[in-house]
C-alpha cells in the first residue's frame, strides 16, 4: 500500500528533493531555518542544507522577493517562502512589474526561474490581513504561472514541476491542509503545469474547484451521489496556464456547472473560469453557469461570520441540485 | 494626564496599568490554554513599561498606533477589560463588533487606531494622523509603536523622510525586544537602528523600556517638544517578551535559552522594579498595592466571564461594514 | 451652447471645486504643485491652494499613501495622485490590508474618505511598465470602490462624487484622454456611483464599454448603425459597485452582449461582467457575451506590437456581426 | 578592463566612452525631435563620468542594474549602437527585439541586467545577483545604478539591510543629479544620504561625479575589496543632467535657472575636463581628439540610418516571450 504523507511533508519532501538534484536552488524567506516557517513546513532542510542554502531574512518582503529576481535573472533558482498569501501586496511590484516582465521585455532574453510559495484559506480566526486567497491578483498578470495544490500528491508534484520551471511561478497552499494525509509515491514524479486532473468521473453536472475548493466538491458530490445526481469534479490544477480543454469537455458532457474558489467572488477566479465555460460552450449548457466564490467582505475574525463567508459542501449540493432541477437561481 | 507624574495618584496610576496589562495577558494565555479563544494571539507581558510610560504622556487627542502584540498598547491608552475581551472571543460588544480580533483591536474614543497584522503596517498611518495634525493646525501628537522586527520593512524609512522633512508630530517607538519571531535582533537588522533615524536628521534616543519612570519622562519631553513643531522623534526602547512570539510558541530553546527568561523576569521586570521602587518611596505600602493588584484580578476576571456569557454578532453583520455610508 | 473643456480641466475643475468647498481636502503626490504632474492636470491648484494642502512629496508611493490612510482615519480627506496607474503594485499593502479593511476590521468605527487618482491605457509607446490598466487587481478587494472616467464630463462628476464619499475610492483615468474635449456644465454637477450610462440606445446587441473603450464601442456601434446593426452602449462608470440592473436591462432586451476592457482579458474585469451577464440573464441570450480585454502580453514597446494588444473599433465590430449574425465565434 | 587605468589605451577609451554616451543621446534627442521616435525618453548626458568610471572598473562577467536614464550604463558596459538605436526605435533587431525600447534596454552580453521604469526597482535584482554570486563562489561584483530621487523608495533600505548582513558584493552608485523630475533634491531627502547606508554598517562615500578618474579609481578600489567580500559598498556621485528630465522637457526655469545649467555645463563639464587632461598630460592631442569625435560621430551616424531603415518585429511576436519554455 502506498504510504501516506502530510501536505506539509509533501512540499518538504518536493523542495529538498530538487535541492539535491540541482544545486542553483536555494530558500528564503523569514524563519525558513531553524524555525522552518510557522508551519513547521521547512523543517529539516537547513540541517541538510545549511544556512547558505536555507536563509533566514529580516521581515523584508519586497527586499527579498527583489533579491529572488536579480538571483535568478543571474543563474540560481530561488525558492521564496512568503509567511502569508496576504503579504503578496507587499511584493506586488517585485512580482509583476519585475519579475513577471523580465522575459518579455527583453525579449526571451533573460529569464526569471523563481518560485513564490505562499498560502491562502480561511476559517483559521485570523482575520482580514491573514485569511485571504488572493489568487485572482497574480493569475491578472502575464508572465507569472500559477498553482493550486488541492492535496499532499498535488503539492510535491506541482512544486517540483515549479522549481523546474523557467519562469516565476506562484503557488498557493491551503494553510488549513498542512496536515492532510494523501497516499503519496516513494518515486520521483512531476505533475505538468496546464493538465486539469478529472478527481471524479459524473454525468450531470461539472463542479470545478480550487484547492482547499476540491474537497469541498468532492464532499458536495459525494451529497448529490446519494440523490441521484452524478457530478464530475475537476481541478485545474494550475489557474495560469487553464486547461480549458478538459473543463470544456467536461461541461459540453454535463451542460451544467459550478465553479469554486476561495478567493473573492467578485473579479476573482471563478469568474474567469465561468465565462470562458459561458463563452465556448454556450450551446451545450443547460443551464447558466453558476459561481461560488468567497464573499465580498474582508475576512471577519469571529467565528460566528467567518465561516459564512466560505462556501461549504452543502450550499454547492443545494445549487447543484437546483441546476439539476432546472430550477433558476437567479430570477431571470 | 500629561502634566509631570510626580505625584502619588499618577504614579499609583502607571503601577495600576502595568499590572491590568500584565493581568489582561494572564487571562488571555489562560482562555488560548483552555481553547476558548478562537486563533492565536501575541503577548504583551514584560514589556509593559514601554506602553504605560509612553501612552500615561499623552492624553485622549493623541493616537497611537498599535501592533500585533498590541493589548497593552490598548490598555494603556484608556481601554476597558470587557470590550477587549468580547473583541477577543469575537462577541458583538467587542470594540470592533468581534471583527478585528486580537490582531485589529481599536479603540477609536481613546485615539487608539488599531493594532495591525501587517508588521511596519502602521508606520504610514501614524505618520499620517500627524500630517494631519499638522495641516489642521491641532496640537495632537501621534506615537507609533512598533517592534524591532519592523525596522525591517522600508515604509519605515519612506514615512520617517517625510516625518523630517516636514517636522510632523509624531514619535516613532521601537519596542526592541531582542526578537522578531523566532530570530534574534542581530541577524535580521545590520548596523544601528537609532542611526538610520538620525541619517534622515531625526533625534533618536535608545533607552531601558523596563523603566516606567525613565520612559514617561522622556516621552513627556518629546511629546512637549512634538506639540510645538519640533518633531519627529525616535525612541528605541529596549525590552523583552516573556511568553513565546505567540501564545502557542512554547519550546522556544532553540532560539532562545531559559536563562535569558529567567534574567529578565527575575531581574529586569518593570512592574516588580516600580513596585519595589514605590515602597521605598513610601508612596505605597506593599499591602495596597497587593490590594490593587488583586481589585485588577477581580476586575478581569469578571471581564472573562461577561465576554465568554456574550452573543456573537448576528450573522446579519457579516457583510455590514464593508463600505460606510 | 454649453462649453467644452478637457478631460485634464475637469479633473482640475473638480478637485478646485471641492477644495474649496471642503477645508479637509487636500492633495498629496510626487511633482503635484509647481509642476501639477507630467500630465499638468493638477496646475494652478498650487497656486489657488498653497503647498500646505498641495503637497509635493518624495518618490515613495507605499510611504505616502499609508500617510493618506492615516489621515483620512483621522478626520481629512486626502486625494493621492499616483503617477502611473503601474505603480499600484507598490501601493497595495496600504490599499487594499490598509485602506479597504479598516472599516469593517473596526466594526464600522474607523472610515477612510481618501481618494487615489492614477491612471492607465497603452499605446503610448510607454512599454511594460508605464502602460498598464489594472482596475481588476482593485475591484477585486471589498471596501474599495473603483471610478472609471469615460470622457471630461464623466470625469468631473465622478471624482466630486469619490472626494465626498467617505470609502477609499481608485478612479482610472486613461492617459490618452487628458486632452479629449467634451461639454462640461459649468453649474456643479455629481455623478452617482453605481448608476450606469447608457451612452447610446440600440436594439440589436449591447457594448458594454469601461474608460476608454466607451469610445471604441461608440466607433464600432457608428460602424455597426451603417450596415443596419442597432447597437446600444453602455459606460458601467463604476465597475465597484456595479450597476448590474441596467446591464441585465439591456442584455434581457438585445440577446446579444460584448464586455470590452483595455486591462489583460484573462481574470480581468471583462470575466466578472461577462459572467454575471451570462448567470442572470442567461435564458435571454441568443449567443455567448464576448469579452474582449487587452491580450495577455506584457504592453510591448514596439509601436508595431502595441497597437495590436488593444481592442478596436474594427474588432470590435466584426464580433458584434458575427454574433448578430448567428455565426459562431468559438468552435463549440 | 579591471586593470589600473594608467595608460594611454586606458584612458583614451575612457574618454572614447564618455563621447559615444554624449552622441548617442544627442542622436536620440534628435531622434525624438523630429518626431521619428516613439515615446519619451530620458537623457544620461552630462553623467558620463559616473558611467563610465565605474563601468571601466568592471569585467563583463561583473553585473550592472541601471535606471530610466539608462542610455549611459548601457553604452559604458559594453553596448553596441545599431542594436542601442533598433531598441529606441522599437525594432527587431533592437537588443530586447523592440518590445523593452529605451527604459527597458538590457544588454545580457555585456552583463547590463536592464534598464527599469520603476524608480528604485532594481535595487533588489542588484542585491539579488550578488547574493547569487555569493552563494555560488562566483567572484563577480554587482554595481547597482540609481539615482537621488530613488533614495525615497524603502526598498533600498530593505535590500542595503540585507547585503549588509550578509556581506554582499554589491555597490550602490547613487547618481545624485540635483533633481528628481521637477523637484530639488534637498526636498525630498532628509538628513544625508551617506548616512543613511551608514547606518546599515555600509561604507559610504560621496565622490565628484563630474571627473572621470576620480569615480574610476575608487570604483577600482571597492570593486577589489568587494570581491575580497568585504562589500557591500555605498557611493554617492555628485553630477548633473544637462537635458530635462525626459526630452519632452523643455521650460524647466520654474525649478531650475538657466545660470545652474550653464555653470554646470561650462565649468563642470566631465568630457571637457578629462580632455584638457589628456591633453595637457600630452596623453593625446586635440587634433587625435577631434578625429576620435569624428569617427564616434560617423559611427553614430551609421547605426542611426541603419535603425531607421530596420524592419519592426512581425506581429507575431506579439505574444512570443510571454513564458520561457
Ligand atoms: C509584513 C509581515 N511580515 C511578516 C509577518 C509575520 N510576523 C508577525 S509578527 C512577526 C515578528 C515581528 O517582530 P517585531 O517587529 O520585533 O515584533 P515583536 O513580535 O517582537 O513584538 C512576523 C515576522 C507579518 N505579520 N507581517
Ligand atoms: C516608482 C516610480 N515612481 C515614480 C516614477 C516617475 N519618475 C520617473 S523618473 C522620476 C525621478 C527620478 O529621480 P532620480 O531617481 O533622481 O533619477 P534622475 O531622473 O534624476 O536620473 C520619477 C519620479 C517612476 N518611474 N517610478
Ligand atoms: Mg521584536
Ligand atoms: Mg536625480
Amino acid at each position: 500500500m502506498m504510504r501516506e504523507i502530510t501536505l506539509s511533508q509533501a512540499v518538504n519532501e518536493a523542495i529538498a528533493e530538487e535541492m539535491r538534484r540541482d544545486a542553483s536552488v536555494f530558500l528564503m524567506g523569514e524563519d525558513v531555518a531553524e524555525a522552518g516557517t510557522p508551519f513547521k513546513v521547512l523543517s529539516g532542510l537547513v540541517e541538510e542544507f545549511g544556512t547558505d542554502r536555507v536563509i533566514d531574512t529580516p521581515i523584508s518582503e519586497p527586499g527579498f522577493v527583489g533579491l529572488a529576481v536579480g538571483a535568478a535573472m543571474t543563474g540560481a533558482r530561488p525558492i521564496v517562502d512568503l509567511m502569508f498569501g496576504d503579504f503578496i501586496y507587499l511584493v506586488m511590484d517585485q512580482l509583476c512589474n519585475q519579475a513577471a516582465k523580465q522575459h518579455y521585455m527583453s525579449g526571451g532574453k533573460l529569464t526569471v526561474p523563481m518560485v513564490l510559495r505562499t498560502n491562502m484559506g480561511a476559517t483559521r480566526r485570523s482575520a482580514a490581513q491573514h485569511s485571504q486567497s488572493l489568487q485572482a491578483l497574480v493569475a491578472h498578470i502575464p508572465g507569472l504561472k500559477v498553482a493550486m495544490p488541492s492535496s499532499a500528491y498535488e503539492a510535491k508534484g506541482l512544486m517540483k514541476t515549479a522549481i523546474r520551471d523557467n519562469n516565476p511561478v506562484v503557488i498557493f497552499e491551503d494553510k488549513l491542509m498542512y496536515q492532510d494525509r494523501a497516499p503519496v509515491p516513494e518515486e520521483e514524479y512531476l505533475i505538468p503545469f496546464g493538465v486539469a486532473n478529472v478527481q471524479r468521473k459524473g454525468t450531470d453536472i461539472t463542479l470545478i474547484g480550487t484547492s482547499s475548493m476540491v474537497q469541498v466538491a468532492l464532499s458536495a458530490a459525494e451529497i448529490l451521489a446519494a440523490e441521484g445526481i452524478s457530478a464530475e469534479v475537476i481541478d485545474p490544477r494550475t489557474i495560469v496556464p487553464l486547461d480549458e480543454a478538459t473543463l470544456l469537455n467536461s461541461v459540453k458532457k454535463t451542460s451544467r456547472a459550478i465553479v469554486i474558489d476561495e478567493g473573492h467572488q467578485s473579479y476573482g477566479v471563478t469568474a474567469e473560469i465561468a465565462s470562458r465555460l459561458n463563452e465556448k460552450a454556450f450551446y451545450h449548457l443547460d443551464a447558466p453557469v453558476l459561481r461560488m466564490g468567497a464573499m465580498d467582505v474582508p475576512v471577519p475574525f469571529s467565528p460566528a461570520l467567518e465561516d459564512l463567508t466560505v462556501p461549504t459542501p452543502e450550499q454547492v449540493a443545494a445549487n447543484a441540485r437546483k441546476l439539476c432541477a432546472g430550477e433558476m437561481i437567479h430570477a431571470a | 494626564m500629561a502634566k509631570a507624574k510626580t505625584n502619588t495618584e499618577d504614579y499609583l496610576r502607571m503601577y495600576r496599568q502595568m499590572v491590568r496589562i500584565r493581568t489582561f495577558e494572564d487571562n488571555a494565555n489562560q482562555l488560548y490554554l483552555s481553547a476558548k479563544m478562537p486563533g492565536l494571539t501575541h503577548m504583551y507581558s514584560g514589556e509593559e513599561a514601554v506602553a504605560v510610560g509612553i501612552c500615561e504622556a499623552l492624553t485622549d487627542d493623541d493616537r497611537i498606533t498599535s501592533t500585533h502584540r498590541g493589548h497593552g498598547h490598548c490598555v494603556a491608552k484608556g481601554a476597558e477589560f470587557k470590550a477587549m475581551f468580547c473583541e477577543l472571543l469575537g462577541k458583538a460588544e467587542g470594540y470592533c463588533r468581534g471583527k478585528g480580533g486580537s490582531m485589529h483591536i481599536a479603540d477609536q474614543s481613546h485615539g487608539n487606531l488599531g493594532a495591525n497584522a501587517i508588521v511596519g503596517g502602521s508606520m504610514g498611518i501614524a505618520t499620517g494622523s500627524a500630517l494631519r495634525a499638522k495641516l489642521q493646525g491641532a496640537d495632537d501628537v501621534t506615537v507609533c509603536f512598533f517592534g524591532d522586527g519592523a525596522t525591517a520593512q522600508g515604509l519605515m524609512y519612506e514615512v520617517m523622510n517625510m516625518a523630517a522633512l516636514w517636522s510632523l508630530p509624531v514619535i516613532y517607538a521601537c519596542e526592541n525586544n531582542g526578537y522578531s519571531e523566532y530570530t534574534k535582533t542581530e541577524e535580521i537588522a545590520a548596523g544601528s537602528i537609532t542611526a538610520r533615524a538620525e541619517a534622515f536628521g531625526i533625534e533618536a534616543h535608545q533607552i531601558d523600556g523596563q523603566d516606567v519612570l525613565a520612559v514617561n519622562d522622556l516621552t513627556r519631553k518629546l511629546v512637549a517638544r512634538a506639540r510645538r513643531g519640533e518633531g519627529p522623534f525616535f525612541m528605541e526602547l529596549m525590552t523583552y517578551r516573556y511568553h513565546g512570539h505567540h501564545v502557542g510558541d512554547i519550546n522556544r530553546e532553540y532560539y532562545r535559552s531559559k536563562a535569558e527568561e529567567k534574567e529578565w523576569k527575575e531581574n529586569r521586570d518593570p512592574i516588580i522594579r516600580f513596585r519595589a521602587h514605590l515602597v521605598s518611596e513610601g508612596i505605597a505600602t506593599e499591602d495596597e498595592l497587593d490590594a490593587m493588584n488583586a481589585e485588577v484580578e477581580r476586575d478581569a476576571a469578571e471581564a472573562v466571564a461577561y465576554a465568554e456569557a456574550a452573543p456573537y454578532p448576528d450573522a446579519s453583520e457579516v457583510d455590514q461594514h464593508v463600505f460606510a455610508a
